[in-house]
């Protein structure tokens, strides 16, 4: 099976970690996750509910742009997905600026709703395709959202997984870090070390795991119903990834 | 009573310069004609509030010179990009930024909704939002021990103004699903609207209509504006124009450009009409 | 996902005893129906919130045992006079009473539904509603100088229970302009929800119904009960039966009559089925 | 014109209270002030909006109940009514017990809105037909709301005026107590002395004014489209009023 994209695999991989949830929602900016959580629902045969922002048709909310938010903070929200320019080794994340927030070197849309729901979701799931070390770095120039809080802050919520175009970090909530969970075909450990500015730390066995590939069944979803349903919200990846509609 | 006025123009001229305006995200409807009306103006000194995130609304009037102040907790094209002119002001410090969170402005307009001074938020703790914000609190959960919470004080935009698919001559506003725009509604001293049409009747009449209908009580004027969102999108009217977005993405990557994009589709709209 | 259910009967058994189990006011459809059924199995040990205010719901549950405490901000027959059961029962101290008011209900429920710990809430010093409420705080507006305000403990139900003109499959459940249902439902671990009629396709799919629609994300449970809410009324579908809740307001007078009611109107109706 | 009834005189003494207002509610068991209101926006050519809880047809509100309650917070309501089944002479009312709460006397509905309504609409009109020294008494046996409040609590709104089936009482703010405005027609000051368990001021004139009468325009207004508006939220009222629909 040739000619699987990086995207496909971050939408596989990510669909995987949704399996059994009963609810996840995706926030602006999130084609990739959007995919994945539509692929998740399809595996799933329904029974997981995928909140989309911006999707116009099938509205899992009618009391406004707050009840995400609302729902959230109820608990009845078990997945979310944040991206950052920065992602620190500590999962704190960066959706502002690069340098002098007041005089800064780059400026970025914003925090969105991170600074609430990295909190409150259980399960966020970090996404950034980019990976380097422009975009992984030892600490973040902007906190957003931080990874970790002290232990009196209340946080039922935070940081999941890192998934990059590169391989997949899971966070170790305890140790407040990353480990190295597994790396795509095509990439290697020492290439990770190298792209990767942050320390993070290895996994207990000697070998790190290939990240699983999508089967054949899964790559058909992604590339004929899921990115049917994702182009409502995201045209240009659907265009981009899928083809002209 | 609330006024029915005849153009976006005029519903323009009842936003002051200087006011705290209050706008919804792309993809509530939004109204572009009234955005456009108050390029035409020369308005000055607009301080901007994103109910929550901002993209060519915000633009617009940033690239234009109207703004003093932005508060929200985004702005961006979305699929066509970063926001240049946005990301242009701050860069040359020509604005002054409060970044926030989508759920802080909420609770803010909720509290004004309220009448309440004040509403609490989880979350934001550790972050820069709450440390570059001198004018929320770190408080303490009456009901925890040792349990911190951020207080947010109400805020109360002079205007709110958005686009909808109708209203009728009472005053009453169809917003339907998009109930950010009756909070906003609520919450404002004004609300401006303008809508795809005026229609007869009473929309409160109807059990149905109803439902998604903000009452006249709220609504200072409205104003029919034929696609008023263009080139944003209404909901199950009309979409988004991708392609005119990626236009305009493209042209204000420099002030000169942005210039050339306002003279042909700002002033030049204006004029062909 | 949504339990579709056959009957009342089957929601009532969803109700277990002990619950915290929040209502509508008479005017808001009121699941009679399930109410009923509760009072035929001997529900136990009910604590009751009335959102905002009771009536006859509450008088068959309190009438016949079923309560062990109510919070509300009133309880009565409107035009029929007081709440003979209601007025009993406190007489007699088989009730534990937490007097409120209408807005701290609604503002402990919206904390719920916000997953905050509390809200706060103007009005209510120097009142004897605030002084027997040792749940309550007294605090300051942390954006003030010497601005006492009161401090309410958010409140989560375990059940919402209400009737609605129709439901679908999915469990999203049209409601209309009664938004206070929504924010039941948003607010408690559970909704039960007994419907005039289960419909076909999704109400989400049309703009006009979503709008006044309770997503089945919040529903636990529908079932169909036609006229269920009788002797009240569902707006625009069938109006409060005045003259029976005179005939309940003259027979409740005594628990004897009241027996005789019960007999009659809740077990005999069920038999007659 | 003879006929009158009490009712009728309190309707339209409320309704002239009304008077240049832009937006009045009127919460439950309220039919006397709900009648005024309805009469007042017929006088006022439909500028003055009501919003009559419980009313089915013409909602002013769409946000569910909290919304009238919001909606004064904000400043939004001009006036709104309450009743008592106590009324002292600092304005106190009493709407939920007598004797020792806990094991009353006498029980009633409770306290409704009343403890924050009173606090926060600027002219809170109070009603009350039986002006007995029963229903208005020297100090009320429970706090439903309080009539005056310490100088450091958020307080726009409060008492404005007491109509009852006897007289007017204005209420002076900075006195903390009631005024005898107007004794209605066949009623004495010496009865309201002897019938008011409170102690309240005179009027500054040597005569104490009557009531001015409903016209027979007002009366056949009341009796007319009035009576059949008020019908579809108080039947019975309109029924004992103004006989069967």
């Amino acid at each position: 099976m040739s000619g699987i994209r990086t995207e496909e695999i971050m939408i596989a991989t990510i669909a995987r970690m949704l399996s059994g949830l009963s609810h996840v929602a995706v926030g602006a900016a999130s084609p990739v996750p959007g995919s994945a959580a539509l692929l998740a629902r399809r595996l799933s045969g329904g029974a997981l509910r995928v909140s989309l922002l911006g999707r116009v048709s099938n509205p899992t909310f009618t009391d406004g742009a707050r009840e995400l938010f609302d729902c959230a903070a109820q608990g009845r929200i078990d997945a979310f997905f944040l991206s950052g320019v920065q992602i620190d080794g500590q999962a704190n994340i960066n959706l502002v600026s690069i340098g002098d927030p007041d005089k800064p070197k780059a400026r970025f849309p914003g925090s969105f709703g991170s600074a609430y729901l990295y909190f409150l979701v259980p399960r966020v799931i970090l996404f950034r395709q980019d990976h380097s070390p422009r975009a992984l770095v030892p600490k973040v120039d902007y906190v957003s959202a931080p990874g970790v809080s002290e232990p009196n802050v209340y946080r039922p919520g935070g940081p999941y997984a890192l998934v990059t175009g590169r391989c997949v970090f899971d966070f170790d909530k305890d140790a407040g870090r990353f480990r190295l969970g597994s790396v795509h075909s095509g990439h290697t450990v020492e290439e990770i070390e190298k792209e990767t500015g942050f320390d993070f730390e290895m996994p207990d066995g000697a070998v790190v795991p290939e990240t699983e590939m999508p089967s054949r069944e899964w790559i058909d979803l992604i590339r004929g119903p899921v990115g049917e349903e994702i182009r409502e919200t995201y045209p240009d990846f659907a265009s981009r990834m899928f083809g002209k509609a | 009573m609330t006024e029915i006025l005849s153009s976006a123009e005029e519903i323009a001229a009842r936003i002051p310069d200087g006011a705290l305006l209050a706008l919804p995200p792309e993809y509530a409807p939004c109204s572009m004609e009234t955005i456009r009306a108050l390029v035409r103006r020369g308005a000055k000194e607009l301080r901007l509030l994103g109910v929550p995130q901002f993209g060519i609304q915000a633009e617009l009037l940033i690239g234009s010179g109207c703004v003093a102040e932005v508060e929200t907790a985004a702005v961006t094209l979305g699929e066509q990009g970063l926001a240049p002119r946005f990301t242009d002001a701050i860069k040359q410090q020509k604005i002054r930024m409060r970044d926030t969170t989508c759920p802080a402005i909420h609770a803010a307009l909720q509290a004004s909704e309220k009448g309440l001074p004040f509403m609490p938020l989880r979350g934001l703790i550790g972050t820069d939002i709450l440390a570059r914000r001198d004018d929320w609190r770190l408080g303490e959960n009456p009901f925890g021990e040792d349990d911190p919470i951020v207080y947010l004080p109400a805020i109360r935009p002079d205007v709110a103004l958005f686009h909808a698919p109708k209203a009728d001559r009472n005053g009453n506003v169809w917003i339907g699903l998009r109930r950010e725009l009756m909070m906003m509604a609520h919450a404002s001293a004004n609300a401006c609207v303008t809508v795809e049409e005026i229609v007869d009747g009473d929309l409160l009449d109807d059990p149905q209509l109803a439902a998604g209908t903000i009452p006249g009580l709220y609504v200072s004027a409205i104003a029919p504006a034929e696609r008023g969102a263009w080139p944003l999108g209404v909901p199950h009217l009309y979409e988004r124009d991708n392609a005119h977005l990626a236009r305009y993405a493209e042209m204000a990557k420099s002030q000169q450009g942005f210039d050339a994009y306002v003279d042909q589709w700002v002033n030049g709209r204006a004029a062909a009409e």
